[in-house]
């Protein structure tokens, strides 16, 4: 057997918080629901990503409740141009920085983030063409997917990251159908397809994890893809005192299993006996309908997954092992 | 203004013919066009190119209809083009053949001076491959010397193949030298 | 520039841009709430939980290192009270 | 300068290059290639120091085009037909955002059937979305506008992207001589780009907001307002060229207008073969002329109001390359009937569609053009539906 080596974990104690940045470059006032995971995981990553950082936002839930004219939450640069080609933005901007300092019109040794913010529909549907060529190409560029699980800033429909079984508004559970009837696209494995540095899941439920893979992404050079889970209290039908608590649980369950992938080498960075699914799906009025046979359904493929996740760490560890990345 | 249409095979370089004839009269402060008929053909397909030369600008920009001179870069396509058509009844028809002049005339609306070489058979001797646009211009100069200074042709010629620049200009040349202009 | 909610089409820079940053700080969503966090500071620990998991940011720390909400910016989700170690959050009633 | 034969998409390349263009985005679709090849090509071999971005689609090309130009580098791009179309979403934005990309697009039809061959339906699709949109006859004119293009868009004042058309093949495929510059020649003449918002960390401002209804409608007036003044833009840059290098556009371009009766309207390379065709019908009695409309936005009313309403002209054949489907047919006619509709000495307008889908228009095409015209004078009659010429029936 070989010895995984994992990070620190952060969790020395309760008071580890402070240590977070107290600088907020994504600031109130923004007009995201009570409760809103989303909201919070981009104040993280911002803490994560600091002053000299540009973000591209597509059209979404972050970009509505963060910019009605005269107002926005952003103290760093911002742009939204579109819903789907966020990451065609980003390129464009990350193109535009490389010739700018190789012409000394800006200071080449000074550190410029390019973060994009784009939900589960702008990545995993419309956006995926722009996000593939972006990382194809390997721009300096982190894109961070805040994953709430459907279309949540049209009314709750269906994207294909809705998980399998989930009612949403395009979705419905119905006599003759149970909701969402297809397995969530597995973006974070997409994204390590391409090949791209560092690829990782993340939970503002754990943020300590959250802000030190956000650092690490931008650390690396190229693209990297950060898949943010964003619990929608709103969209999900839980109470948004419970938003915090619902990702922990998703974490806990294995629904939404913590890990990055370093130039190819995996490593979970939440790897405990896992809590039955059921605790994470009962709470939730989108999942409310599920029949025992579903919930045995999605448990299953939940623990088929952690297990494949467990291998390919294992697999890509052993000291034989040689990543396309070369690294 | 004079009007060329060239006959080729894609991938046999009609347009690189119908290019560097435009060039060296550019080059002497002549107007000059040069383009291809935009289809979508492919390697092997009968293609057009033309060529247009004028001392005053050049304002039309329509394919050539009526050419005044025609020319042929592949002998099959003798069979199979009406390469004739619209040609000028004082026109001239450049052509790649093997054949006499007899033989050609023959053919379904053949009309004009006829300027023959058998450009196959030089290039493949001179260059080794059946790619005739060079050699083609030599017999074209030949037919109609006031056409382009022979010289600034070579050129440009050996800017485009800069690597058989040698071996182009002299087939080039042995077309001029061995083209029969057959009234 | 100060930007106006609702401006004259001359008074917008071009292309609707901000040059404030983060002037949202101006837009009080503190009236969003109906129920609203109250630290008892007598059980608080001050590990700045209430804080870090605060979607709003509207807990600011004090000079002795206790974190406060802001109710102008406090949208009363509740999180706070559900996430504090110390159980020292409870959620009032916000006319009280 | 020096001229040289050149390939006019390389010409209007070259004409990218010598304005230091920082970003390319393009992604391919005939008949537009070449243009960005040589762009590549001379950021491959080191001649021009820009990054050249191989996008994914055209939606992605203007996307970046976009976000360079925002961030502060000197954008290009250049489509076609299919790809014109599918960036629509962008390039509608692109102006709203006041982002001044350049764009050269070698005008195709629009599929179906698919045709990779030249009309104007493409830049017709994009008429109202912003852009300052400019057309050239002939591989000079390609050259000198792109060039200024960069010029015009990137001007405080205006700060819009410029697209620049040329009909495909029929200007982007043929060798013809150009006169080029040197960089000495106008180094002074393009100023450096400088985007008074651009993205930056040490000046952060946020761009592309939510637009309430409170706002929206200010918004799209300043964009309206920045558009038209744009042309006093347009006429200094257009002038201090012709000062400086002696060759003069023009909003709107006459040719024997002044004493025709009948002029045919017209924009891109068939305004100089309709040209020849007024040379060779005069010799033989014909009063006609040509107008041609090269600003296409900001339209150019007063300009053309000066030029068709000069008490000589009685009829206007206005000839379209694209097609307004169940309306009036031809776009660019109801724009001109409509710019002189208060007119008192207005000529009378026709409309007549040729030269679709690659179609070449020849000669007594167009003296057919003319001869619609003189049949609707004598019968005092302004039809209200676009002929089209050229179609078999």
């Amino acid at each position: 057997m070989i010895e995984v080596k994992r990070p620190k974990e952060a969790f020395l104690s309760v008071f580890a918080y402070r240590m977070a940045p107290k600088e907020e470059l994504f600031t109130r006032g923004h007009r995201a629901c009570q409760g809103c995971g989303a909201a919070l995981g981009l104040r993280h990553v911002m803490k994560a990503a600091g002053r000299n950082t540009i973000v591209v936002n597509a059209t979404g839930c972050m970009e509505i409740v963060s910019s009605p004219y005269p107002y926005t939450s952003w103290a760093v640069p911002w742009i939204h141009v579109a819903f789907e080609n966020a990451a065609a933005v980003a390129s464009g901007i990350d193109a535009a920085i490389k010739v700018l300092k190789r012409k000394g019109k800006l200071d080449p040794n000074k550190k410029i983030n390019i973060v994009v913010f784009a939900g589960d529909g702008g990545t995993a549907d419309i956006g995926l063409q722009a996000l593939s060529g972006m990382m194809a190409r390997g721009h300096n560029v982190l894109y961070v997917c805040y994953d709430n699980e459907a279309y949540m800033n049209t009314g709750v429909q269906g994207s294909s990251a809705t998980p399998y079984g989930a009612h949403t508004t395009t979705t419905p559970a119905g006599k003759v159908k149970f909701g969402q009837g297809y397995w969530k696209k597995n973006l974070p494995e997409i994204a390590v397809a391409h090949g791209i540095p560092y690829v990782a899941t993340v939970c503002p439920s754990f943020p300590l994890d959250l802000i030190r893979k956000v650092k690490r992404a931008l650390e690396l050079p190229g693209a990297a893809y950060i898949h943010l889970f964003a619990v929608c209290p709103t969209g999900w039908g839980i109470p948004p005192a419970y938003a915090v608590k619902a990702g922990r649980l998703a974490v806990e369950t294995g629904i939404f299993p913590l890990y990055e992938v370093e130039y190819g080498r995996y490593r979970l960075t939440f790897d405990k006996k896992l809590k039955p699914v059921e605790e994470y799906l009962k709470f939730q009025r989108r999942f409310r309908h599920l029949t025992p046979d579903l919930i045995k359904t999605i448990q299953e493929r939940v623990d088929a997954e952690f297990a494949r996740l467990r291998v390919m760490e294992e697999a890509t560890n052993r000291p034989d092992y040689r990543s396309v990345s070369g690294i | 203004m004079v009007e060329i249409r060239f006959h080729g095979r894609g991938g046999q370089g009609a347009v690189t013919s119908a290019e560097i004839l435009a060039l060296a009269v550019i080059e002497e402060g002549r107007y000059a066009q040069a383009f291809p008929a935009f289809g979508a053909e492919r390697r092997g397909a009968p293609v057009l190119a033309f060529t247009r030369i004028s001392d005053e600008p050049i304002k039309i920009r329509i394919g050539i209809y009526e050419p005044d001179i025609v020319v042929v870069l592949d002998p099959t396509l003798l069979k199979s083009v009406p390469v004739f058509s619209g040609l000028k009844d004082n026109g001239l028809a450049v052509i790649n053949t093997n054949k006499g002049a007899e033989e050609i005339r023959k053919i379904e609306g053949a009309k004009g001076t006829l300027v023959l070489v058998d450009a196959t058979k030089i290039a493949l001797e001179e260059l080794g491959v059946p790619i005739t646009n060079v050699v083609m211009l030599g017999a074209l100069l030949k037919g109609k010397p006031e056409l382009a200074k022979m010289e600034l042709v070579e050129k440009f010629i050996a800017e485009r193949f800069p690597k058989l620049a040698e071996q182009e200009i002299k087939a080039f040349r042995r077309a001029y030298e061995e083209a029969r202009v057959e009234g | 520039m100060r930007l106006k909610e609702r401006p004259k089409w001359q008074e917008l820079l071009p292309g609707c841009v901000i040059d404030e940053p983060g002037n949202s700080v101006n837009y009080k969503t503190g009236d969003w709430k109906t129920l609203k966090p109250v630290v008892d500071k007598q059980k608080c620990i001050r590990c700045g939980t209430c804080w870090i998991f605060c979607p709003e940011y509207a807990y600011e720390e004090d000079e002795y290192g206790y974190f406060n909400p802001n109710y102008d910016y406090c949208k009363g989700c509740g999180i706070c009270a559900v996430e504090c170690p110390a159980r020292c959050i409870r959620m009032e009633r916000e006319e009280e | 300068m020096k001229r040289v034969g050149i390939e006019v998409s390389i010409a209007i390349a070259e004409a990218a290059a010598l304005a230091e263009v920082e970003v390319v985005s393009a992604y391919p679709i005939t008949p537009q290639t070449h243009i960005v090849e040589h762009l590549a090509e001379l950021v491959a071999n080191g001649e021009l120091n820009a990054e050249f971005i191989t996008v994914e689609s055209e939606h992605t090309a203007m996307s970046a085009a976009l976000g360079a130009s925002l961030a502060g580098a000197r954008a290009f791009t250049s489509t076609s037909s299919q790809g014109l179309a599918l960036m629509n979403e962008i390039v509608y934005i692109t102006s709203s955002m006041r982002a001044p990309v350049v764009m050269a697009l070698a005008n195709r039809s629009l599929s179906a059937p698919i045709s990779i061959w030249n009309d104007h339906s493409d830049v017709m699709n994009e008429r109202d979305t912003g852009w300052i949109s400019i057309f050239a006859n002939n591989g000079q004119e390609a050259y000198d506008l792109t060039f200024m293009a960069f010029k015009i868009g990137e001007h405080p004042n205006v700060l819009l992207p410029v697209m620049i058309n040329f009909d495909g093949f029929i200007l982007t495929h043929v060798i013809e001589p150009v006169w080029m510059f040197d960089k000495e020649e106008v180094k002074d003449f393009l100023p450096p780009y400088e985007h008074p918002y651009k993205l930056d960390v040490d000046r952060p401002t946020s761009h592309g907001p939510v637009g309430l209804p409170d706002i929206y409608t200010e918004a799209k007036k300043q964009q309206e307002e920045a558009i038209r003044n744009s042309r006093k833009i347009i006429d200094a840059v257009w002038d201090e060229f012709a000062e400086r290098f002696g060759r003069r556009y023009r909003a709107v371009e006459e040719y024997y207008a002044d004493d025709a009766e009948i002029v045919l309207l017209t924009q891109g390379s068939v305004t100089e073969a309709a040209q020849v065709v007024v040379d060779e019908m005069r010799k033989r009695g014909k009063k006609w002329g040509v107008v041609e409309l090269r600003l296409w936005r900001p339209f150019p009313f007063e300009d053309l109001k000066k030029v068709l309403c000069n008490n000589n002209i009685k009829c206007v054949v206005v000839l379209d390359r694209a097609i307004s489907f169940g309306g009036q047919l031809g776009i660019v006619m109801s724009e001109v009937r409509s710019a002189l509709y208060h007119e008192k000495n207005k000529p009378m307008v026709v409309g007549v569609t040729a030269g679709l889908g690659g179609r070449d228009i020849r000669f007594d095409e167009y003296v057919k053009m003319y001869e619609i015209g003189e049949k609707c004078l004598k019968e005092e009659k302004e039809p209200d539906k676009v002929i089209i010429v050229g179609l078999r029936e």
